[in-house]
């Protein structure tokens, strides 16, 4: 069975390490931030200019002033600093941060994506996006692995304007987890309950499958 | 004897001298940190055709979208908008253009435009439409792209305290775009929640130096939420 | 579990990975604000055929100068030199590259190199030696030069304060160089004069945040002032 | 007969506005500040990262992390700022300065400067002053007029290595106050007992002398 919302947010936590600085976009990389392991520190960069935010504010303590980059109100974690916009993205451009999970419309096999335009339907902007994934080393898309149509968005290439080229060397999906490289898409574990055949079929790009594909673990 | 008191009386006297087809450069994110009375004042006076720099539009009724039913706005460049009916129906008919620049390569544009550095390169955008006309070129192995400054006939500020020299303190995330915003108007206007004596802040915790300030106004300010998010109770 | 905590507890550690051949960019002006400490540990360890990126190069006794007499230093870049015989001595010997950089063009390229941008255009420079063998282009009707960004396998930095998390806080002109140099090392190292607990900074007032610092040492700092002026007493 | 260097300074300090912010270079326009009219309001800027420098420190006052770009001991005036160096030169090269002063070794009728390297004698280095006078409209150069040899410093053509193309219109030496337009020099005002015949003779560059030459006033 396809995974969760929750359960994509809680496989990509199994990829952080103690002492990640981590960036998470809007929608299911916001919640990966309730999969932090307990025994790991990790600090979340907001791009509008915080690192270390904390959870959500209690009603006392909501301040107008102190949002992240969703416009959501949020709480500082201790330890936390605050910069203006051009440092803040001087920080991700320049690859300071260890981990960015964000989502996507598509990816292709030569690591592509395009995440911000549907023309003539969807144009609000990049916001952050291109520059975080073109500032990131360490990058994890998350995002459904076809459409509700059953079209697949793992594809040879993008058909929408791309937000970056060739930045993208992990995707997680409902149904599999995936890597990018020599521009194919290599299978490396299959959520439970979803065959392997399932995700071929749901590929449309050039997709390598080892001999034995490891269930996800969470 | 003015000497370094920036301080001015009036929201008139702070934007005096705005004209039709000039270009405001704000500060702001979201709602958060946006000089609420400055937008105020510019569609009191009614200016058109103005070109706006700022990472995103308002909404509706509060923020840079209240410039919108009268048309004041020709362009806007800024990396994330369309959070507003008005705007979306203006984009769509092309009564307004829209430059969409990536938030880091707009913040960068207001500090080189502040700093003197007419150009840069970035790698954010290469292969994508920003790209498009640009200027692209390696170094060590990797593709980047020349993105130019910006500067503004006026700058649009909204700080958190200020000393009449005009030196400035701004309060968490309402930081933003605003000291970059600062340093690139030809004109800076700041508006700020207080304004104290010379000498009262500490001189290495200035956020940005008088030098850049030109009229500084002390204002009341709504600060409206743009997402209420909280935790329930207890956790 | 470390998480978050950048504290080293000897200078050998703090320098340990700098091997001979390597770039090390330091904070500092003059002897103002220059990570003593970590300096001396360089010189201790005999690290050789070093690219030091440094406003000044110290002088005979103090500051980047006491890596002179070892032959440490194959190549400078700085902006203002030859406070001291030994530097001039190497220097017109020929033993010691000098590539002199205007003050302003360093500072940014140090910024730079920790941003992510690889170069940007200055007008600083152009149509003097500085100019030579770099890019030329016009924006606007003036000239500009094409300056490539820096960035090191160490950066050594002083601060006033930190938070274990390396959240820095500088005092006074000793700031200067130091923030810029803590974002463009490969391994950023900070030695300070007072370690406090996370959460005893305020926020909105740290000058360089703990994610650019890989190491955070305490130290005990000998200040050396260059030149002692003062005004007679009672003026 | 020829202005002391305290002389020099008083006359510059006569272009100063109220409310200027304004960078001295070592020398003689430090001395600048002595002579700032005491109905004026005047900001120093060193470029080690001070807006608002004050007097030398007394004794009990001295700070060894409170210096100029001249490497003394200072204080810092009321409502000063400090910051770092990029944003020191960001305010510079951005033109934000109103009034910049330094010395020079030669300009010359295009307004070139020289002022920092004097090829196998003196390699200091140019410190600020490329970013300085790229960065300011308004400089006045001070310096002596001639060498003590009698050799002119206002040229045709700057023999030294350049520190700046084009950038300098105003010239204040120990003779004369002289601007620089159109590929001349301008005679616009003499020192108090130099004759205008003594200025042409120690002017190399062309030199272009109206008919009533006002004597310089402090």
């Amino acid at each position: 069975m396809a995974l969760s919302r929750d359960q994509i947010a809680q496989r990509v936590a199994r990829e952080l390490e103690d002492g990640y600085y981590v960036n998470l976009g809007i929608g299911i990389p916001t919640l990966v931030a309730n999969y932090i392991p307990a025994d790991m520190e990790v600090m979340l960069q907001s791009e509008n200019g915080l690192l270390g935010m904390g959870q959500f504010p209690s009603e006392d303590e909501i301040d107008a002033d102190l949002i992240n980059a969703g416009k959501q109100t949020v709480t500082m974690a201790t330890g936390a600093s605050i910069f203006d916009s051009a440092e803040s993205f001087a920080m991700i451009r320049g690859g300071h941060i260890d981990l960015t999970v964000l989502g996507a419309f598509e990816v292709d096999v030569n690591g592509n994506i395009a995440s911000y335009m549907i023309p003539g339907k969807l144009i609000k902007g990049m916001g952050g996006a291109m520059d975080l994934v073109a500032g990131a080393e360490n990058i994890i898309v998350t995002m459904t692995h076809a459409s509700k149509y059953g079209e697949s968005k793992l594809l040879t290439n993008c058909t929408l304007p791309l937000t970056g080229k060739g930045c993208i060397k992990k995707v997680l999906t409902d149904l599999a987890f995936i890597e990018i490289k020599n521009g194919k898409f290599h299978l490396l574990e299959h959520a439970p309950g979803v065959t392997v055949e399932e995700i071929i079929r749901l590929t449309q790009g050039e997709l390598v499958v080892p001999e034995n594909v490891p269930e996800m673990q969470f | 004897m003015a000497g370094f008191n920036k301080v001015v009386s009036s929201y008139q006297e702070a934007m005096a001298g705005l004209t039709d087809d000039m270009t405001i450069i704000s500060g702001g994110f979201g709602l958060c940190g946006i000089p609420e009375n400055l937008i105020a004042e510019i569609k009191r006076k009614g200016t058109k055709g103005l070109t706006l720099v700022s990472n995103n539009c308002g909404v509706d009724d509060f923020g840079l979208g209240v410039l919108l039913p009268d048309r004041q706005i020709k362009k806007i460049i800024a990396s994330y908008v369309g959070e507003n009916a008005e705007f979306e129906r203006q984009m769509m008919s092309g009564e307004l253009e829209v430059e969409l620049t990536p938030q880091g390569t707009l913040a960068e544009k207001m500090r080189a435009g502040g700093a003197g550095i007419p150009a840069f390169y970035t790698a954010t955008g290469v292969g994508t439409p920003v790209a498009e006309g640009k200027d692209e070129r390696q170094f060590n192995g990797r593709n980047y792209i020349l993105e130019e400054s910006i500067t503004g006939d006026f700058a649009i500020v909204k700080a958190w305290k200020a000393d009449k020299f005009g030196n400035l303190v701004f309060r968490k995330t309402a930081r933003n775009f605003n000291p970059m915003a600062a340093t690139a108007g030809k004109i800076t206007v700041v508006e700020v929640e207080e304004i104290v004596e010379p000498g009262a802040l500490d001189p290495d915790q200035i956020h940005t130096p008088g030098i850049y300030v030109n009229r500084l106004i002390q204002g009341t300010f709504e600060k409206r939420i743009e997402q209420y998010t909280t935790r329930p109770a207890g956790e």
